[in-house]
């Protein structure tokens, strides 16, 4: 609570430029959330997740440019690319409404007819994640190279108003703060519940043993299709507000490299902890913002370093290590009010 | 206080920080220099160096925080055009100045921007206007699929369309890709007189190698290059691109007093086989302008020295001389360098004197012009 | 084929409304290898019956096809009166099928009390796993089976630290929260003692009635307790049907499968 | 000239490229399908052999220079992958996914490494006289094909290391130990088998192989800081197409993969091309979930 | 008599943070027969399981035909010449039966390279005609009676002269166990191999060994003859 409540109070504490850093690494602990969900509770690795991301900060960002043109213009890129008319895909977005049903519902496609169809062969665990990976490869590749459509290598950027809102004010900085804030804080109590929830513990069972459940009735694929799912509409989510942040989106966030990142923030934070999760994204983020520009070649070592010893000796990652430290008041409180309970 | 903070702002990691880190050092180079001979209205200039991490998104972020929190005047930086873009509503928005000093595809003018590296008209163009001399008729581009090669290319297709001669082929290879087997098959089936490369980087080695293995070396089939340095050159190993092409508005081996001193000092400082390229001396350049800027408004206030710096006269540089035309980008002169064994380019063409910029070209953007600021 | 001709047939051992389950001449093929050659097998419901053969006699199989973990070759399965040879294994049990598989397959991450758990829901639609709350039966029931499985003061382990016959009988436990139909039950009692062993036979035979129970074990004193009709296979066929004495008096039997057997009763 | 040299043109490039993501990607099959390890290292393996060839043929520059450059690469990247197994990859067998993580920032520190010594831009190794022509069609229906000698010479190394690797994995019983320790450590051991040390030649000969890979690689491109990233992707694609790590499913995936890109690069360019790839796998396995070379197994949970 | 060919002292071991055995004192003669007893959940199977050194000891030592091997890990201990048929089989599914068997040829590494080239021996297949007509099926696709049968060979291709069996019989056909019973009394007559037993059901593990111990809650609670008590007198201490 002191946390949320001191997150809450940030804009007054810190200036505009951190709150625009802690804006943007709160829009990615979105992702690294669902990340836990999909990854720590359900055992599918997604090397994939910059997917999902760009989709939710492409569909804002379409809308946004559509939105600062006068009428029967086309965005810049298209114009030096040789394009004369609006392709059909974005003439939906000159909607907000449209737009920002995208940025959940676009992702959301995608992972649940993708996850659908791989997860339907009963293909699975590593395979799964390498081709999620090549997924990431694919989707980079092809944004840059459809660039007459969608901005290319550059992406898409400059961005003016959203729906009536000027952006860029004080003023719009500190509510799109606070709508992240709200969102990591709503996201997190619903996770929570659903872990805790009957289709939590499934996801967990099917983890352990998907062939197991099977043959007790249950049908894994759903489950899995849905942890997905909602993994990439938290993903997409995330990019669409990271966009809003940053002001630009690009491939450069969506490939094999920063999907892996992605991954590296829930392992450092604890695969099967949502606050951990939020820890690791802001622990890993603002490290790399404060070494990397001082010591440019050290952080890359640092930041190999990390992924060896956290993997190799904090399986929990930081919230392993602060359970195994309170292991001995809380933890076994909890342990004996679980195990009361199902007795 | 009696410094003045100025941002340097380029990528120290990932990809790009191979070609950047030398535009870096050129500019902090400028930077000493000026300071050895006393600074800018009398305050020594302190450099804040940030890295881009090859990353737009963090461009845009270290923009922010070097103009918002960093409290600099102005900023120097960038290299791909994804950062520039990036970077621009950041600068429109903070009222800051960023000074960009890598060639580019044009389409663009922001107040916010001082765009010293070529527009196409004064490289791609004038590489065309020398090959057409040459009498070469069937043209295959190649590029790396970025935005740059892309744009480059609508304008080069429209030119050489006007022209009437033949665009034989156009092929784009992913950032770093090392395959060239189906775009050499495609060359050898086009026959073409010339290749028209916006490759970048690595990549230009696998292509050069393995159009040599394919028996097409350059004596052969002639490249025209415009993003092959001396800096890759040497590094590619001379001997595999020896007799290809470039174009560019400055070679290390220039002749003139202000480069040799240039070369000389950059060397002293990097050691005395350094490369000097392009877009360093742009970079470079851009320091001593903003310099001159400033003393000419008496102010460090962005908005002052943009409006100085356009009505400064010809500054005599290292790439000869040169000054900002009203749209903020650069008078310059433009040169074609044949690769000799050494990694150098020897100077075999150079425009009528310098070329006024044209950020839109007039055939793909029939009368658009930069809003007069 | 003599062995086929005295096979039961379909709607020859009761009347059809009694029939729960009809495996009916089912053939499974491994490139070549018949593991099951028109096998043909009819359950009533509430009954007890005990399948024992020779290793390799092809019953595990038949499991594995009935819950459809192994595909027919050729022949149908039928249960309550529905042709499930072709549903997904995941359909086949919600219609009311649980198997217990010979080597003991818990969740090893789960504890004990969570498996029992998932295997007592009722509704396994992956849309209802959203809702809160755990019917006070379903509690009820599996805190019931912990106590008939001995495992309640472990309720709160993960299951894969328990012994090889701890499993066994969580496994067992699992099966019957699920209250199937028909319940499989492939070798109950590997690895137990002679302790456990009764136990279970009185377990399963407190299951008779509710449910449907189809046993496979080789241990003759455990079948001998269990006291109820014996088919027994053999390459993947029919070979004897009968009462417990009758099948070990059987010289069929004893030379395929029980060995020196046949020299300790007498033939009848 | 007409379709028919390109299109005999693309089918050659085919199995050239089939031919370089079978060495790339033979180290993976074994220690992923072996040992269940992700190495994402594995690139910079490929990266090492690169390096390696350069400075040998610092010392040996003759025209036999790329050859001895061979066994130094294996033995190079072999011992570099010893390291890397007994310090880290041991910890983590039976945690693929955290071999991925772990070995990823591996990869990371390698890369830099490799940077700092050797600088960001890459070195050159040019091809020895005798490898650097090309065999042209001079007539007939494929006439203006052009056939490279140093593909001619990556095809006969791949598969020269193929044959090597079936004979080794189907003479000695390194193969049968193998595959013992992956499905079943505890019961390999009381066996018997040495697990560590199966396990550390397994990945040292992956490794090594990757080694060999970046020998032939630097034949066709530079040796960068990076080169090995633009392989390691399309090689696990390979591997998951190839199925469980199987030797024969990674020689078949290879070519599939290969032919498939050289092919409908024809129509579209390579950007295009490796979505339409990424895309065709996602439709084989609809048909095949193993991949090529399918196991079948009885085995819950397997 | 002479030097048991095995000995535990005050042996422990522990899974993680709980222990499972305390205070072993195990003597096993060479060539004799050793069955252990005890109810499910004593122990038994973590027993076997330190001995090949896949548990660790926490503490005490062990010593094999007069050698501290308490250091050595299980490869070693197998080429040492301890032989282990697990409970639940542990079969290597992708490999084939014959393969399977092979893997058992590795304990003979720096015993006997000659008998490890000549590959399986016959009498294995005398032993279980079942595997040499499965010879080339993967061991995962087998029956469960097929795969124990396998798990046995295995063990037996090392040519141990311990022999650690859990629950050999598990999951076999009746016929079948009467030979496996009559093949390891065979191997103990002819080949002199010691073995050590973890048996439930007693009348089988009086018939074949010739001294029982009796586990309960991670420790031997009780030693004994099977030739100087009967079973029936054991039984109620494996009730408990
Ligand atoms: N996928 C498969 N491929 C080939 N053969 C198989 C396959 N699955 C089972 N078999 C063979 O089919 C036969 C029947 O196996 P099954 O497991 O049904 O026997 P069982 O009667 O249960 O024996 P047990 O009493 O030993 O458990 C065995 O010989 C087995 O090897
Ligand atoms: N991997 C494990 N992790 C934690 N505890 C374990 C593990 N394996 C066994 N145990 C515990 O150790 C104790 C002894 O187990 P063990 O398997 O040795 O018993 P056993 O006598 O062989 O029983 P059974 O007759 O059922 O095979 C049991 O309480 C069991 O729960
Ligand atoms: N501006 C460029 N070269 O991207
Ligand atoms: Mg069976
Ligand atoms: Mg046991």
């Amino acid at each position: 609570m002191a946390v949320v409540a001191l997150g809450v109070l940030a804009p007054w504490l810190v200036s505009a430029y951190e709150l625009n850093l802690l804006a943007r690494f709160l829009a990615m602990a979105l992702l690294a959330m669902g990340l836990v969900l999909v990854w720590g509770q359900g055992g599918v690795l997604s090397l994939g997740q910059g997917v999902f991301f760009g989709l939710g900060g492409y569909a804002i960002a379409m809308h946004m440019k559509l939105a600062a043109l006068a009428d029967g213009d086309l965005p810049d890129f298209m114009v030096w690319s040789g394009l004369d008319a609006l392709p059909w895909w974005w003439v939906p977005f000159k909607s907000p409404l449209v737009a920002i049903l995208g940025v959940v519902l676009v992702p959301g496609a995608v992972a649940a007819l993708f996850s659908w169809a791989v997860f339907r062969r009963r293909v699975g665990g590593v395979y799964f994640a390498l081709i999620t990976q090549a997924l990431a490869l694919a989707f980079a590749t092809l944004l840059i190279s459809q660039q007459p459509s969608t901005g290319g290598f550059n992406g898409l950027t400059d961005f003016q108003t959203l729906m009536g809102v000027e952006l860029g004010t004080p003023a719009a900085a500190h509510g799109l703060y606070w709508l992240t804030l709200a969102l990591v804080v709503g996201v997190f109590v619903a996770l929570r519940a659903l872990m805790a929830s009957r289709y939590g513990l499934l996801l967990r069972a099917i983890r352990d043993g998907e062939n197991r459940i099977r043959f007790l009735g249950y049908d894994p694929t759903p489950f899995k299709v849905v942890a997905f799912t909602i993994g990439a509409v938290l993903a997409g989510l995330a990019g669409a507000l990271f966009t809003l942040h940053a002001g630009v989106v690009s491939p450069a966030l969506v490939g094999v490299v920063p999907s892996i990142e992605m991954v590296i923030w829930v392992a450092v934070g604890g695969r099967n902890s949502l606050a951990g999760a939020i820890a690791g994204t802001l622990a890993v983020n603002l490290a790399k913002d404060g070494v990397s520009s001082a010591f440019p070649d050290l952080w890359l070592y640092a930041l190999g370093l990390v992924f060896v010893l956290v993997v190799t000796l904090l399986p929990g990652g930081l919230a392993g290590l602060v359970a195994d430290a309170g292991a001995a008041g809380l933890g076994k409180r909890l342990k004996t009010l679980i195990i009361g309970e199902a007795k | 206080a009696d410094t003045v903070k100025v941002g340097v702002l380029q990528s120290l990691t990932g990809t790009m920080a191979i070609s950047e880190v030398t535009v870096k050092n050129a500019e902090i180079l400028a930077i000493e220099e000026i300071n050895a001979g006393g600074g800018v209205l009398g305050k020594k200039i302190e450099p804040v160096v940030e890295d881009g991490a090859s990353d737009p998104a963090i461009f845009a972020q270290k923009a922010t925080k070097l103009v918002q929190d960093g409290g600099v005047v102005t900023v120097f930086g960038g290299w791909t055009s994804a950062s520039r873009k990036a970077m621009l509503p950041v600068f429109q928005k903070l009222k800051s100045l960023l000074w960009y000093s890598v060639q580019f595809e044009g389409n663009e003018c922001s107040p916010n921007i001082m765009y010293s590296g070529a527009q196409p008209n004064q490289q791609i163009l004038p590489a065309l206007q020398w090959a057409v001399e040459k009498g070469y008729k069937s043209y295959f581009l190649i590029g790396s699929d970025y935005v740059f090669p892309r744009t480059a290319n609508l304008i080069l297709k429209k030119h050489i369309d006007a022209d009437k001669l033949k665009v034989a082929g156009e092929e784009y290879v992913p950032l770093g890709g090392t395959d060239f087997s189906a775009v050499i098959a495609k060359v050898q089936a086009a026959k073409p007189d010339i290749i028209f490369s916006t490759l970048n980087g690595d990549s230009n080695v696998s292509f050069f190698k393995q159009m040599a293995a394919a028996g097409l070396p350059s004596a052969k089939l002639p490249v025209m290059s415009f993003s092959i340095g001396e800096q890759e050159a040497v590094a590619m190993g001379p001997s595999l691109v020896e007799g290809s092409y470039a174009a560019w508005n400055y070679f290390q081996s220039l002749d003139g007093a202000a480069n040799k001193k240039f070369v000389a000092a950059y060397q002293a400082k990097f050691g005395a086989g350094a490369a000097v390229t392009d877009p360093m001396v742009h970079g470079y350049v851009d320091v001593y302008a903003w310099k001159a800027a400033v003393e000419k408004t008496g102010s460090f206030d962005p908005e002052k020295v943009r409006a100085a710096a356009v009505a400064l006269d010809y500054l005599d540089t290292a790439m000869g001389k040169v000054k900002f035309a009203a749209n903020q980008s650069l008078v310059q002169t433009g040169y074609i360098g044949q690769l000799d064994p050494t990694g150098q380019f020897k100077i075999i063409w150079q425009s009528k004197g310098t070329i006024d910029p044209d950020p839109y070209d007039p055939l793909v953007f029939p009368g658009k012009k930069c809003p007069a600021s | 084929m003599t062995a086929q001709a005295t096979a039961p047939h379909i709607g020859t051992t009761a009347p059809a409304s009694n029939l729960l389950l009809a495996v009916d001449g089912v053939t499974v093929d491994f490139d070549g290898f018949k593991a099951l050659n028109g096998f043909s097998l009819t359950l009533d419901r509430g009954t007890l019956r005990v399948l024992i053969g020779p290793n390799g006699a092809g019953k595990s199989t038949l499991c594995d096809t009935i819950i459809g973990r192994v595909r027919a070759t050729s022949g149908r399965v039928i249960f309550k009166g529905q042709d499930i040879t072709h549903l997904p294994e995941h359909e086949i049990v919600r219609r009311g099928i649980c198997r217990k598989f010979q080597t003991p397959g818990v969740l090893p991450g789960l504890s004990v009390v969570d498996n029992l758990m998932i295997a007592a829901r009722r509704d396994r639609r992956w849309w209802s796993s959203f809702r809160h709350g755990v019917a006070a039966e379903e509690k009820a029931r599996v805190a019931d089976i912990l106590e008939t499985i001995g495992l309640a003061d472990r309720a709160a382990a993960p299951a894969g630290q328990l012994a090889h016959g701890e499993k066994q009988w969580l496994e067992i436990g699992m099966v019957v929260a699920t209250r199937a139909d028909l319940l499989l039950l492939d070798e109950p009692t590997a690895g137990m003692g002679p302790a456990e062993t009764s136990q279970t036979a009185a377990l399963i035979r407190r299951l008779v009635g509710q449910h449907t129970v189809l046993v496979i074990d080789h241990d003759m004193s455990f079948l001998e307790q269990l006291d109820a009709r014996v088919t027994v296979m053999h390459q993947g066929q029919f070979l004897k049907e009968g009462s417990v004495a009758a099948i070990r008096a059987d010289a069929d039997v004893a030379a395929v499968y029980l060995g020196r057997a046949k020299e300790d009763t007498h033939h009848d | 000239m007409g379709e028919w040299p390109l299109i005999a043109g693309q089918v050659f490039n085919g199995f050239s490229v089939a031919s370089l993501y079978v060495l790339a990607a033979l180290g993976l099959a074994l220690s992923f399908g072996l040992m269940r390890v992700i190495n994402m290292a594995h690139g910079e393996m490929l990266m090492l052999g690169g390096y390696l060839a350069y400075l040998t043929l610092q010392v040996v520059p003759g025209p036999l220079g790329i050859l001895a450059a061979m066994p130094v690469a294996f033995l190079g990247a072999a011992a570099v992958g010893a390291v890397l197994e007994t310090t880290l990859i041991k910890r983590l067998s039976a945690r693929p996914l955290d071999t991925l993580l772990a070995t990823w920032g591996v990869s990371l520190i390698l890369q830099q490494a490799a940077r700092n010594i050797f600088g960001a831009i890459g070195v050159d190794v040019r091809a020895p006289q005798w490898l650097n022509h090309a065999y042209t069609v001079q007539s007939g229906l494929l006439e203006g094909l052009t056939i490279p000698a140093t593909r001619l010479f990556i095809l006969a190394v791949a598969f020269a290391v193929m044959g090597a690797l079936s004979l080794l994995l189907a003479r000695t019983r390194i193969g049968l130990l193998v595959r013992a320790v992956n499905q079943d450590r505890g019961m390999a051991a009381a066996a018997g088998i040495n697990v560590r040390a199966v396990d550390l030649s397994v990945f040292c000969l992956g490794t090594g192989i990757a080694g060999l890979a970046g020998v032939v690689l630097a034949l066709l491109g530079p040796v960068t800081p990076n080169v090995g990233q633009s392989y390691v992707v399309p090689a696990f694609l390979v591997v998951v197409l190839g199925g469980l790590g199987s030797l024969k499913g990674t020689a078949i995936a290879s070519l599939i993969v290969g032919l498939f890109s050289a092919l409908v690069q024809i129509l579209v360019d390579v950007s295009l091309a490796q979505v339409l790839l990424l895309l065709f796998v996602i439709g084989f396995i609809q048909f095949r979930p193993q991949g090529v070379v399918a196991v079948r197994s009885r085995v819950l949970d397997a | 008599m002479t030097e048991p060919l095995l000995t535990l002292t005050g042996a422990a071991t522990s899974y993680g943070q709980s222990q499972v055995l305390w205070d072993i004192d195990l003597a096993v003669p060479a060539g004799g027969a050793v069955a252990l007893i005890g109810r499910n959940g004593v122990g038994k199977t973590t027993l076997l399981k330190t001995i090949i050194g896949a548990q660790r000891l926490t503490a005490g030592r062990m010593t094999f035909l007069g050698r501290d091997v308490s250091a050595l890990g299980p490869h070693q201990r197998a080429r040492a010449g301890i032989g282990y048929v697990p409970q639940g089989r542990h079969i290597f599914p992708h490999l084939t039966v014959r393969e399977n068997l092979e893997t058992g040829l590795s304990a003979l590494a720096g015993r006997s390279g000659g008998a490890m080239k000549a590959g399986v021996p016959d009498h294995i297949f005398d032993l279980f005609p079942k595997l040499a007509q499965i010879i080339n099926r993967k061991g995962g696709v087998l029956s469960g009676g097929e795969q124990q049968q396998l798990a046995i060979g295995r063990a037996l291709a090392g040519q141990p002269s311990l022999l650690l069996l859990d629950e050999p019989t598990e999951g076999i056909q009746p016929s079948v166990v009467q030979q496996i019973e009559d093949a390891l009394r065979r191997i103990r007559a002819d080949l002199g191999v010691t073995v050590l037993i973890v048996e439930q059901y007693l009348d089988f593990a009086w018939s074949f060994a010739d001294s029982y111990r009796v586990m309960q809650r991670g420790r031997i609670i009780r030693a004994g003859s099977t030739r100087e008590e009967t079973a029936a007198e054991v039984a109620h201490l494996v009730n408990i």
